[in-house]
């Protein structure tokens, strides 16, 4: 090994060497079995899967003889199992993984969608389903900023509920929808600046604030849209463009998904990179983290760990204010009682899926956005294979699969949740 | 820098941990603190480094009064610590780690490159080598140790450097190596001040020694003051620093490893076919650099790691399967090295403690419920028996210094009976009054025929304690030895050279062992630093 | 020197105890009240929410803010209109659970009965009962560490099963019901055993887990009553069969009235606290929750099953949770359960726990309270805004978690022993 | 609140009014853009036309909130109690046998006790209409119905809606398919909740992508997700449920017509009625079923579609409702009223 002496301990871990993932491999050897099983004894020989361009090749439909390409995708996934039962790379984990993951979630897909009258159309289904995830996605963002400060955020439903409220009320007011979505974010901003007082200035357990803002946000909010309700014209929806980039929007499968969306999307989209780019490559980064890994070492280095802690949960209320304005605005609806309907509780679990790093939220993010938009479509197309109740467990139960087989113990910022307290001061 | 203390008080409530204090550091001096757990030391550094504002009292330097609102504020007036607790967020690397709250950033945008010669920069001045990439929580305490000090000495010049205990975990050769630098750094113009339980250290490196008791300044002494003498100026009273053991009587083996191999997490052999045998009425002591394998045998027989193969029998009996429940209840006792982690609830009352392990059986259980009575008698002889310094067993372990909580342990594995015993660092942080009870109780331990494995990093407790000393390197016993084997060999063994070639330097070795006898501090340094120089290889040897 | 073997805080002069030598019983009870402790903080606590529930309500009702249009021309008008407003809704909310001063005039003219007087009280009582339960059940969780925020899912499968016993065995009622209960909290406790399996095995965090099969639960609960086996046979809505009469929970007080609803759920409920206060402070199982809820490694090193204790642990939590469900379906769902029966007592049940601080006896008093708070609330409209009762709860709520925030408004004086604060672990 | 308007409107428009009519609502609050919402209108109309009526509200969050509630209304002192909703009938039953001298009212369901007025509506029929309309207007051939939650008033109207669509299929030899409803399975797509309009957003999008240019969400408040579905897309449009969704939504732009219930005026009617009998009248009682014979169900005229709609189809519309009126076209929903 090489001379260059103190690097000591992490040379012994060597990235090469094949290292042998017992669970995840026998998870995922077994669900390639299932599809394999499903392929040959379940699907009849001729059963075909439609997939369509619905958007730009309107007129070209791909029917695919199911049984091969489930029974392809189940090998795939057994194969992946197997590797990682031998040993693989350690640094080949995840691709490996996520592909199996890929190839078991595209059989049932195939499976699902050999359905007579079922036509896979693919363009909708990832436009659908990358706009279904923004909600996901930005209360997880606001969550990764607020964790990796060391606050915990649970107050992210009713970041949303405010931001979805006050959203509405400001475009009413001034007539203006950007208005109102600033009006979401500043709600946002608002609702958490009382998570960061009590979380710092006042040591209050962070968890509790969280719980105790939801219930405040939804009695406030409920209240207030009564009152809304004795005058005419507050509560009115909002409407915002969909964008259309000219011809990158004919471009077949990407053009429908990124270059004709609402501006949430791509609000969305870069929030992600900026947001990784802020914690990874800044001053603001290292000490954010820092301070939500070991707010002492950061204290001993002059940082000071509750203003930081206070003005960054302070701003984390932006973006889930604004990831309010997606319920209202970007979907064009009026505000209502308890509309955000526990998503936000849905984000916190995205974000601890994307393990506190924002493209980890995206990827987590997508999933359920993916599987809502699926199951969705499925219970629409009629003659499911499930109840439709089922099928609207698919996310749920997607997450559950994932966490448990794939993730399992994800390692939440050393300090998070934990106020801290410098001496005396 | 001249650093004064006038009247320095810290209350804690009304509880007083520094009373009065007046100190005073000469530039380029080396001031020794020295005094028991929970003297105030630690309190009195964190004053002066701004993370504790003082009751009363001032702190001048070079005759200005200062008064600091924040680490920050220290930082800048060119005051540098390395904390008794590491300062290092785990998940960064070496460079994040130095730079942090001094970041090498333009408009806020992190420079790696700047961060890493920076790091490198110090390193090659002061001959403190790092890699800059390595992630901190993976590199060995020893390492770590070397960033906080790295990290006190980047950064605007340092001109009073404060170490907090720095040596508590560093090996021997890492010892010889803090010391000349610290040395270096004093000739150099910065003034030190350095608290350490380790007396010879002391005498070895201090200009001048500050004893504190009980928040108060107790006595002021020379480096050329002896031992003893300093002892019982911090424990105010006569402490004897030798322990009286008589030879050892072994009888049946209480522990077998065989062929024992365990692989980590991240797929790497942390111990790989170890062989070790224990026998009843001895203290095997395990030598060995810090992360060889040490913390994962421990686990293992006491069955919180599953080996990947090899086998463990305990009193004669494979312990293959068993939970460590049935472990301990069959008489295994174990003090973990992690006190704070493993060893105690701090949250948790003296009393219950005491009987964290035996909570299940008899008297302390009575169908399912916790017989509170025999939980409070248990507490109050364990206490009376072990002179444990709580207001009442009822009092949260929290609330104890680190020695009294080690002492709740130790109370805890001694009133029951057992039959092997694993020690693994059991006076790491532990001041020398309460180390001589520890180390006076492990013998009695063993003279009632319990098998002992001591676990230590500090070569003078397993030279005080053992019978026989095994030498782990690598995740295997690299050597056994007798108690009278000379350092330098154990040295070697410890970093990985054969026994043949560590035996080979014997002759040479003699000659050492009778500097040793005498306590001859600076004769230890210097072959110390041979082994220095091993110990370079072997951190970056190929584990 | 001497050996000393007094701890070293022990001889440190108590500086503040030093200058008054006998403070009188008022002087004591003086300082008391101003003081920041966990009595008086509740109570400032409540007083606080009260009264910012009180501007809420002003603000609210428009007769009484057009009268602060003129304010500066007639401040009595303003004054007087808010203080009548502010009153007469706390006493509609008091009468609608405590006591009702309209009926007791009727009572002492002979009109109505005495069962009449404590129907207020039946009602608190009735919503307080499921909320003991998920209160107990996120309470227990919190004490081993574990953040339990999926009694909901597992209320509704106690539900479900109590329900299941209860309509579809045939026995008599002595052994009916109590199957039945054990039922709802078997089933509570086999689903809420799951997130402390999954997190026990593959360390997936119960947060995620319980908050993705509270989904599932609630999913499965429309999917479930929609099939022939439980769906009414009688009536078309989305609505249960009913269980037997064997099944029902009696009521504790029909001898002075049928509308008094309170049954021997409420008993069930208190017993379950109580069993919950041995099992925490008493039992060496409980030993075992709070050594994990502490500090699990060293729990592992002195021998304990970190996963076994959490598996127990939730599927303990979760047998609570199932109770409540038992209540309701056995209880005042006795007639058919529906989506909506559940109400959202398992989200409550968090709240109720912190505010009775993990603790059995804390967490049935807070129950008391929210379940006085919904009765009067429902009571209490068309005239107080329902929603006025979430806010009052979130705000005591906030206020009892934050007792600086208390001492700092009302410039109270720091206890003795400090604040007490709510405790509840993160992630 | 709002909700709790009759304090403030009909309460303090009325406040020295000797009638006091009062509602106790289903889950789903007074505001729910359904039933609840409905009902409340017909009380507040009622409390318009006659100064001598006061009206309020209580509302349930769920059906164990129900006997609290009705007791309450006893207690107030009411002259008249409507409790809304089927699931209702029960506990209404109970408290009016308990004060047989107090007029009670239950909508959307059906009783026997003497002083409890039924009032329920044959959906089906004004959904048959608007069914007929849908399959004339789509371009696509496709039209889509999505429900809240399946239970009986929400499949009345799309078992209404479907057999509308076959009779148009039939008659004019179209081939119109109906999404999201299996009259014959009697299931279809539910987003199994009335409130969450951005889940009935997606739910229309998906059918839209597949080819429906026509949406009937039945779902109350969920619903606004299919009409902002439709107001985002050019060429779809929607039919709305229970009220005239012109007049009572923003997007009348979007809405062809409406499957109209007419319980805001059954519930008016039966407040004045209760008024007359208490003042020396005939008692209300026994049971009403709103029909297309009696008003009490109809569809919405066409508002800015007025045009669209051919006058050929408008006339088929006419002969329908009177073949449904002399009984010689039957539609028959399983979930119809089974009163009487
Ligand atoms: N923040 C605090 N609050 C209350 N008491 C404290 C606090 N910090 C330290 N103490 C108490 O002050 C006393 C001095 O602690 P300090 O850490 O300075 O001891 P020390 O001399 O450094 O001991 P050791 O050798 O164990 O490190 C101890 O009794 C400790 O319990
Ligand atoms: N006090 C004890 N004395 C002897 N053996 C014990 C003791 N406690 C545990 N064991 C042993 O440890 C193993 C684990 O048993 P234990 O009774 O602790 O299970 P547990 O953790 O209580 O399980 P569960 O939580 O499922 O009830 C058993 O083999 C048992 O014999
Ligand atoms: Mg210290
Ligand atoms: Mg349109």
């Amino acid at each position: 090994m090489a001379v260059d002496t103190m690097t000591a301990s992490p040379a012994l871990v060597d990235e090469t060497a094949p290292v042998r993932y017992a669970k995840a491999g026998g998870v995922l050897a077994a669900l390639g079995l299932l599809l394999l099983v499903i392929a040959f004894a379940v699907i009849g020989g001729g059963d075909t899967t439609t997939i369509s361009f619905d958007r730009t090749l309107t007129d070209v439909e791909w029917p695919l003889p199911t049984t091969a390409c489930v029974a392809v995708f189940g090998a795939i996934a057994v194969a992946a199992g197997a590797w990682m039962l031998i040993g693989l790379p350690k640094r080949r984990f995840k691709l490996v993984s996520g592909i199996a993951v890929a190839a078991f979630v595209l059989g049932l897909l195939f499976w699902a969608y050999s359905q007579p009258g079922t036509v896979f159309r693919a363009e909708s289904i990832l436009a659908g389903a990358l706009f279904l995830s923004l909600p996901y996605l930005f209360g997880a963002l606001s969550g990764v900023i607020c964790e990796r400060s060391g606050v915990i955020n649970i107050g992210i439903e009713g970041q949303f509920l405010m931001g979805a409220f006050t959203g509405v009320l400001v475009a009413n007011i001034t007539g203006n929808v950007y208005a109102g979505m600033a009006g979401a974010m500043i709600a946002g901003l608002l609702s958490t600046m009382l998570l960061a007082l009590l979380a710092t200035k006042y040591q209050v357990n962070q968890v509790v604030v969280g719980v105790i803002l939801n219930l405040l946000a939804l009695g406030f909010t409920s209240f207030m849209y009564d009152q809304l309700k004795k005058s005419e014209g507050l509560n009115s929806a909002f409407t915002v463009p969909t964008l259309s980039w000219g011809p990158l929007a004919d471009i077949p499968v990407i053009g429908p998904v990124l270059f004709q969306q609402k501006i949430f999307v791509y609000i969305g989209l870069a929030l992600v990179f900026v947001v990784w780019f802020l914690l990874y490559r800044t001053r603001w980064g290292l000490r954010t983290r820092a301070v939500g890994e070991h707010p002492a070492a950061a204290d001993s280095m002059g940082v000071n760990v509750n203003r930081l802690r206070y003005w960054n949960v302070t701003l984390a209320g932006l973006i889930s204010g604004f990831g309010g304005a997606w319920f209202t605005i970007a979907n064009s609806l009026a505000f209502s009682k308890n509309m955000t309907a526990g998503l936000g509780f849905v984000a916190l679990a995205v974000m601890i899926v994307g393990r506190w790093n924002p493209l980890g939220v995206l990827a987590g993010a997508l999933i359920f956005g993916f599987t809502t938009q699926v199951a969705r479509d499925l219970d629409a197309a009629g003659g499911a294979l499930v109840p439709g109740e089922f099928l609207q467990m698919l996310p749920y139960a997607v997450t559950l699969v994932v966490v448990a087989g794939l993730i399992g113990k994800a390692k939440a910022p050393a300090a998070d949740g934990v106020p801290y307290n410098p001496g005396d001061k | 820098m001249r650093l004064e203390l006038k009247g320095l008080t810290k209350k804690f409530g009304s509880f007083t941990a520094d009373d009065d204090i007046d100190l005073v550091v000469e530039p380029g001096q080396i001031h020794a603190i020295l005094g028991e757990n929970g003297a105030g030391k630690s309190t009195l550094m964190n004053m002066l480094y701004g993370i504790l504002t003082p009751t009363s009292g001032e702190i001048l330097i070079d005759e200005e009064p200062v008064s600091f609102n924040g680490p920050g504020e220290a930082i800048a007036a060119g005051i540098g610590m390395v904390h008794q607790h590491f300062k290092l967020v785990g998940p960064f690397s070496v460079a994040d780690n130095v730079q942090l709250g001094r970041e090498h950033a333009t408009a806020g945008v992190l420079s790696a490159k700047a961060a890493r010669k920076a790091v490198l920069d110090v390193s090659e001045e002061y001959g403190l080598k790092l890699d800059p990439d390595a992630i901190c929580e993976d590199l060995p305490v020893g390492v770590q140790q070397r960033v906080e000090i790295v990290k006190a000495l980047s950064g605007p010049k340092t001109q009073l450097l404060i170490l907090d205990e720095p040596t508590a975990v560093l090996t021997p050769a890492e010892i010889t190596e803090l010391l000349q630098i610290m040395r270096n750094l004093a000739a150099a113009g910065t003034s030190i001040l350095f608290i350490s339980h380790k007396l010879k250290e002391v005498q070895a490196v201090a200009d001048t020694i500050t004893v504190i008791r009980r928040g108060k300044v107790v006595a002021e002494l020379e480096p050329t003051a002896s031992e003893a003498e300093m002892a019982s100026a911090m424990v105010g009273r006569a402490v004897t620093l030798q322990v009286d053991k008589s030879p050892a009587v072994p009888g049946e083996a209480r522990l077998e490893v065989q062929d024992l191999t365990v692989v980590s997490d991240a797929g790497v052999k942390v111990l790989d076919g170890l062989d070790l045998t224990v026998h009843s009425g001895e203290i095997v002591g395990l030598a060995g650099v810090e992360g060889n394998g040490q913390t994962e045998l421990a686990r293992s027989i006491l069955g919180l790691i599953k080996p990947d193969s090899g086998t463990i029998a305990i009193d004669g009996k494979d312990v293959h399967g068993t939970s460590p429940a049935a472990r301990i209840h069959d008489g295994l006792g174990y003090i973990p090295e992690d006190r704070g982690r493993d060893g105690v609830i701090s949250e948790f009352s003296v009393a219950e403690n005491l009987v964290l392990n035996q909570y299940r059986n008899a008297p302390f259980s009575r169908r399912g419920a916790v017989n509170a009575g025999a939980v409070r008698k248990q507490a109050v002889d364990s206490i009376a028996e072990f002179d444990i310094r709580t207001q009442s067993p009822d009092e949260s372990v929290s609330s104890l210094s680190g020695g009294n909580a080690q002492k709740v342990i130790i109370a805890r594995e001694f009133s029951r009976p057992r039959r092997f015993l694993v020690a693994a660092q059991p006076t790491r942080g532990v001041d020398v009054g309460a180390t001589e009870f520890i180390h006076s109780r492990l013998v009695a331990e063993r003279d009632t025929g319990t098998g002992v494995l001591l676990i230590s990093s500090e070569l003078d407790e397993i030279y005080a304690l053992a019978d026989r000393i095994a030498v782990i390197y690598n995740g295997r016993i690299v050597g056994e030895v007798a108690p009278d084997t000379p350092r330098e060999v154990i040295g070697r063994l410890m970093v990985g050279a054969d026994i043949a070639a560590a035996d080979g330097t014997a002759p040479a070795a003699d000659a050492d062992e009778r500097d040793a006898g005498e306590s001859s501090i600076d004769a230890r340094i210097e072959d110390a630093d041979d082994e220095a120089a091993n110990d370079e290889e072997a951190n970056g040897g190929d584990r | 020197m001497s050996t000393d073997t007094q701890a070293p805080a022990a001889d440190q002069p108590d500086a503040d105890e030093t200058p008054e030598p006998k403070p009188s019983f008022m002087r004591i009870f003086g300082r008391y009240l101003t003081e920041a402790n966990s009595v008086m903080v509740t109570i400032y606590s409540l007083l606080l929410a009260f009264f910012i529930g009180g501007i809420l309500l002003i603000v609210s009702d428009e007769y009484v803010r057009s009268t602060y249009t003129y304010f500066f021309a007639r401040p009595q008008d303003a004054l007087s209109a808010s203080w009548y407003l502010v009153r007469d809704s706390y006493i509609a909310l008091f009468e609608g659970a405590i006591l009702n001063l309209n009926t007791l005039d009727r009572f002492a003219a002979g009109t109505a009965e005495f069962g009449d007087l404590l129907r207020p009280l039946s009602e608190t009582l009735t919503y307080a009962t499921p909320l003991i339960f998920t209160g107990l059940a996120v309470g227990l969780a919190f004490r081993a560490g574990l953040f339990n925020i999926g009694a909901q899912g597992q209320m509704i499968f106690g539900m479900l099963g109590a329900l299941i016993v209860g309509f579809a065995l045939d026995l008599p009622p002595v052994l009916h019901l109590p199957l039945a209960v054990i039922a709802g909290a078997v089933a509570g406790a086999a689903f809420g055993a799951v997130p402390g399996v999954l997190k026990a095995t593959t360390g997936a965090h119960e947060v995620i887990s319980s908050i993705m099969l509270n989904n599932i639960a609630a999913l499965f609960l429309v999917w479930a009553i929609g099939t022939d086996f439980l769906h009414s046979e009688t009536k078309t809505d989305l609505i249960t069969k009913p269980v037997d009469e064997s099944a029902v929970m009696p009521k504790l007080l029909s001898g002075l009235g049928e509308s008094l609803r309170v049954n021997w759920a409420l008993i069930v409920g208190i017993a379950a606290a109580v069993f919950t206060w041995w099992l925490l402070s008493r039992s060496t199982f409980g030993f075992r929750i709070r050594a994990v809820g502490f500090n699990e490694h060293a729990s592992a090193t002195a021998g304990m099953r970190i996963g076994s204790t959490y598996t127990t642990t939730m599927a303990v939590a979760g047998g609570l949770a199932g109770l409540a469900g038992a209540a309701l379906s056995l209880g005042v769902g006795s007639s058919g359960i529906t989506t909506n029966t559940a109400l959202e007592y398992g989200f409550d049940g968090i709240t109720v726990a912190l505010l009775g601080r993990a603790n059995p006896g804390g967490i049935v008093a807070a129950a008391l309270l929210f379940g006085a708070l919904k009765a009067g609330a429902l009571s209490a409209q068309p005239d107080v805004p329902v929603d006025i009762s979430t806010l009052l709860q979130a705000i005591i709520v906030l206020f009892i978690a934050a007792p600086a925030l208390v001492k700092a408004i009302l410039h109270l004086r720091t206890p003795r022993g400090g604040l007490v604060t709510l405790e509840a672990k993160g992630w | 609140a709002c909700g709790q308007a009759p304090s403030e409107n009909g309460g303090d428009d009325n406040a020295d009014a000797s009638f006091l009519a009062c509602m106790v609502t289903d889950s789903g609050g007074v505001d729910d853009k359904s039933f609840n919402e409905s009902s409340w209108a017909g009380m507040e109309a009622a409390a318009e036309e006659n100064d001598d009526i006061k009206v309020q509200v209580k509302e349930s969050s769920s059906e164990t909130d129900y006997d609290p509630n009705l007791q309450a209304t006893v207690d107030d002192g009411c002259n008249f109690v409507v409790g809304v909703g089927g699931l209702m009938t029960e506990n209404v039953n109970t408290v009016a046998t308990a004060n047989p001298d107090i007029p009670f009212a239950t909508v959307d369901g059906f009783s026997e006790v003497p002083n409890v007025y039924s009032i329920q509506f044959d959906t089906a029929q004004s959904a048959f209409l608007a069914g007929y309309v849908a399959a004339s207007q789509t371009k696509t051939g496709k039209v889509a119905t999505w429900g809240g939650v399946n239970i009986p008033p929400v499949t009345i109207f799309m078992d209404g809606f479907a057999e509308g669509i076959a009779k148009h299929n039939e008659d004019k030899g179209t081939n119109v398919e109906l999404l999201g409803w299996d009259e014959a399975a009697q299931d279809g797509t539910f987003i199994n909740t009335f409130e969450d309009a951005a889940a009935g957003k997606s739910t229309s999008d998906t059918f839209i992508t597949q080819g429906a240019d026509i949406l009937f969400p039945v779902a109350g408040p969920a619903g606004i997700g299919a009409l902002t579905a439709a107001a985002e897309n050019d060429a779809v449009s929607a039919i709305w449920v229970d009220t005239d969704g012109f007049e009572s939504t923003e997007y009348g732009a979007e809405i062809i017509t409406s499957a109209e219930k007419g319980l805001a005026t059954a519930v008016k009617d039966s407040v004045l009625a209760a008024y007359d009998a208490a003042n020396g009248g005939d008692a209300i009682s026994g049971a009403y079923v709103g029909t297309l014979a009696n008003d009490g169900v109809s569809i919405a005229p066409f508002h800015d579609f007025d045009s669209a709609v051919s006058d050929e189809t408008k006339a088929e519309l006419d002969a329908l409702t009177q073949q449904i009126i002399d009984g010689t076209l039957v539609v028959e929903s399983p979930s119809s009223p089974k009163a009487q």
